[in-house]
């Protein structure tokens, strides 16, 4: 289409749009969520494609799991609430503002990183139906982001970083990575959907990550901060629930 | 807890109106949102405005509200599309540019028109997910996926989720209603201890309600598999929506093909 | 006819020191009215659990019908059949999306024919007043028909013996004058009810035999 | 003197058709008992949150001590030094880990010095009879400790106004007499208390006022 043709409907519709976003306060930033349909067709069916196969490997684990030990489901309906709750919390920010904690990072910790994909699915499900934060087209791709790579970095950086003996250093390092890499991950979704007509991917990545960057590099590290602080009291008042959680986290 | 869009949904007066033919409505806008030309989608989302705040009863301020949830993140992703640096060569795409030192900052026509597409598309397509969200409660969706022969293992595991997700909020919200009784978000620091008490204790009640919420299953004869039988509810079989519907989506469909 | 008897049991809750209800002998007769009164933290809940075969006492035996509980599948089943226990948190109980998939759910769990299922439930709406209320998220409804909701979800399987576990808690007088008439129905249709309570005057008043409890022991059994 | 005054304050929740609490106008008078009935629903807890600052009218006007409240961090926080609500569920109150830390929570909030906090806490421990079990994990304490918990935690920060809801709610009867002591005490020492409560009996015998509210608004103040 001609660039007349934008010049016309931009006086317009951008006219219109910026006039409500005035008029109505904006809500507090979600963590990172591609709101629904905001990528094209093409990029929201390929997150999709790539997201499918983690899926279906968790349903079979998940299948197999819950024929032994039906009570399961249970434990992991109320993990994903958990999740859901903990990412519905207002955390205050390093910067004075507030945002959303993901919850990824505890879930890793205390159930594993394949467990907490499907827990992971199922809150950004409910993120989507009961807060309308993300969408079902795009929840291919915001599921890969803070499903799939978020826990798995988080439980990486854990692991390797746990050797050193220092736990605390390693759950703040684990879940502020995990979180960054969400956030990087969802910059790179958007850039390779919309590259910059001047350097293409890379030049609109950096635009991303710099503008996502103001606030989400200040909540990863509250978030690791209050992940540890949340670890040191379950170790030192709730070993016997931990005991509880053994169902879901032994299937790590 | 802002369960607003659920709090919605059951009491909207289009929920006795078939949620069969309230989705398979919506995963046909879902289609055309995707190829249809800008003012079209722009006129769809106008349609189901109406559709939502009209028909279904749903407060147009509360709907307002929502509708901010894409367009913040639209307008927060628009600024890294609309503002480029040194562009390849002297083209048409700059619309106003400023040179700073070894750099042009400029805005670009085509981020413009991205960000334009992205956003106008990002809004049909969520109105649509909103007349879903809006109109069907969420028993009634759970309904038609196993109607629609979803795996009865995510039927369960929805289903049980939704219900945990109220169990726990209402502790969550008195907790945190507590704590601001007792001045404990005065400053950052306390804030984030009181917010590690709240994630603590909720972990601790999680499975406190796992124990109790097992034996209570058990007491009614649970057996591995969480069954229900959903009633009979008598749907509206009024025509009037149906039709519309119908008409709408034709004339758009019509007209999208014509543009292209 | 005595229809569930307690000979001499124990039960401790694991990681605890000292027993949760300690050489409990007792028993329930068909068609009475029991109210378990005791301190907070005596072994009502306990009694009433072990009951409803949700704890398996550690020694001691208890008889439904004059037979031994067994502990397996078809056991329980066939207990908790019979024996309904109603919790004192209706939030923990109630688990389905709406109220009518509520109500379904233990005869679901029974494997009734649909048919059955249909016209239990359309009695159990009639009969406590949830018709109104019967496509509606439990959610949302209000204390009151939340606990409502509880004892119809247990009631709709016919048991022989129903137990309530503080069944008063969180009503206002107008709903506990309700839960009378309830329950005073119930016993008229031939239940067996047990009720553990703090409510005194309701105990002496309604009962027609008053089980004692102290530190998980049996005290008195009055008349 | 009058502590706190109401003066045509509505309040209604997010997306609920009908208000909570409407057209409320009266006073706390200082050094008065006051309970508030009411059939569950009735906007009880809601006119407690409402003197706490929790929830901001949306017509009407709340004073304290003559003055009109702000809803600001430094108006809250003057209000919430001087008027303590303990809440009927102490699990959803209580958030430290000891009980020690628990009752300093407050007292930390206001940056108070260590000291300060150590003596508060030492003498708390004493006149709420909570010594031998100061350092314990909140959540293993019995019901009946977590209560007494929830009220020592709001009196540690020596309100004038002490606001209860339901305060008898799960309690037995040995926990009951405990508590009206307990009140009796507090009211002797001069602070002002106001009740939301189901029990009828114990709020004719104990209040000067008794304050009854249906569907949200006032229906009698009675003497």
């Amino acid at each position: 289409m001609s660039v007349r043709y934008y010049r016309r409907v931009v006086a317009v519709g951008g006219g219109v749009l910026v006039f409500f976003s005035l008029l109505l306060s904006p809500s507090v930033s979600y963590a990172m969520h591609i709101s629904e349909g905001f990528l094209p067709v093409q990029w929201a069916v390929f997150w999709w494609l790539v997201t499918i196969p983690f899926l279906v490997a968790g349903y079979r684990a998940l299948q197999k799991i819950t024929k032994d030990q039906p009570e399961v489901k249970l434990l992991l309906a109320l993990a994903a609430a958990f999740g859901f709750l903990l990412s519905a919390l207002k955390i205050p920010s390093v910067t004075g503002s507030c945002s959303h904690p993901t919850g990824i990072g505890l879930g890793t910790i205390l159930f594993g990183p394949s467990v907490m994909s499907i827990i992971g699915f199922l809150i950004l499900v409910f993120q989507a139906l009961l807060l309308a934060h993300g969408g079902l087209t795009t929840l291919g791709a915001n599921a890969f982001a803070m499903a799939i790579a978020g826990p798995w970095t988080t439980y990486v950086i854990y692991k390797i970083l746990k050797r050193t003996g220092k736990e605390k250093v390693a759950i703040f390092a684990a879940v502020a990575g995990g979180n960054l890499l969400t956030y990087l991950i969802t910059s790179i979704q958007l850039a390779i959907a919309f590259p910059a007509s001047g350097g293409g991917i890379m030049v609109s990545l950096a635009k991303f990550a710099g503008i996502f960057a103001l606030t989400q590099i200040p909540l990863s590290i509250s978030e690791g901060l209050l992940t540890v602080l949340v670890w040191n009291w379950i170790n030192a008042y709730a070993a016997e629930d931990l005991e509880k959680l053994k169902p879901l986290s032994q299937n790590r | 807890m802002h369960h607003r869009i659920d709090a919605l949904a059951y009491r909207n007066k289009l929920k006795d109106y078939p949620p069969q033919q309230k989705l398979i409505f919506a995963l046909m806008l879902f289609f055309l949102g995707y190829i249809a030309p800008l003012h079209l989608q722009m006129v769809i989302t106008l349609w189901l405005a109406v559709w939502i705040v009209v028909y279904a009863g749903i407060p147009w301020q509360l709907y307002a509200q929502l509708l901010t949830v894409p367009m913040f993140f639209g307008f927060t992703s628009s600024l890294a599309l609309v503002v480029n640096i040194n562009p390849p060569s002297p083209t048409e795409d700059v619309l106003m540019g400023l040179g700073i030192g070894p750099l042009f900052v400029y805005v670009s026509l085509q981020g413009i028109s991205q960000a334009l597409q992205a956003i106008v598309r990002s809004l049909t397509i969520t109105s649509t997910m909103y007349f879903v969200l809006l109109t069907v409660p969420f028993a009634q969706l759970l309904g038609v996926m196993r109607q629609w022969g979803c795996p009865f293992l995510i039927t369960e595991l929805l289903f049980l989720t939704y219900r945990f997700i109220f169990i726990l909020a209402e502790t969550t919200t008195e907790m945190l209603t507590a704590q601001r009784a007792r001045l404990g978000y005065t400053n950052w620091r306390r804030g984030l201890y009181s917010l590690s008490l709240v994630v603590s204790q909720l972990l601790h009640r999680t499975i406190e309600n796992y124990r109790e919420i097992s034996l209570a299953l058990l007491s009614r004869g649970y057996h591995g598999q969480l069954e229900v039988w959903s009633g009979i509810k008598r749907y509206h079989r009024g025509k009037r929506y149906l039709l519309e519907a119908l008409a709408g989506y034709t004339l758009l469909l019509v007209a999208t093909v014509a543009c292209r | 006819m005595s229809l569930m008897e307690f000979d001499r049991v124990s039960f401790s809750y694991p990681c605890s020191h000292k027993p949760a209800v300690e050489d409990i002998s007792l028993t329930f007769q068909e068609g009475k009215r029991y109210a378990l009164i005791g301190r907070n933290g005596c072994g009502k809940t306990t009694l009433l659990r072990l009951a409803n075969g949700l704890y398996r006492p550690q020694t001691g035996v208890i008889r439904w019908c004059g037979r031994q509980l067994e502990y397996n599948g078809t056991g329980l089943r066939l207990l908790r059949q019979n024996v309904g226990l109603v919790f004192q948190n209706p939030e923990q109980q109630l688990v389905a999306t709406t109220v009518v998939e509520d109500l379904s759910y233990g005869l679901c769990n029974l494997g009734l024919p649909e048919g059955e299922i249909a016209r239990r439930v359309e009695e159990t709406l009639d009969t406590f007043q949830l018709r109104e209320i019967a496509y509606q998220p439990v959610n949302y409804l209000s204390l009151g028909e939340k606990k409502r909701l509880a004892l119809a979800d247990v009631m709709i399987l016919k048991p022989k013996l129903l137990l309530l576990d503080e069944p008063m808690a969180y009503l206002d007088y107008v709903q506990r004058a309700e839960l009378k008439t309830q329950l005073y129905k119930i016993h008229q249709e031939g239940t067996t009810i047990v009720v553990a309570t703090h409510e005194l005057d309701f105990a002496y008043s309604w009962a027609d035999e008053i089980i004692m409890l102290d530190k998980g022991r049996l005290v008195s059994v009055s008349f």
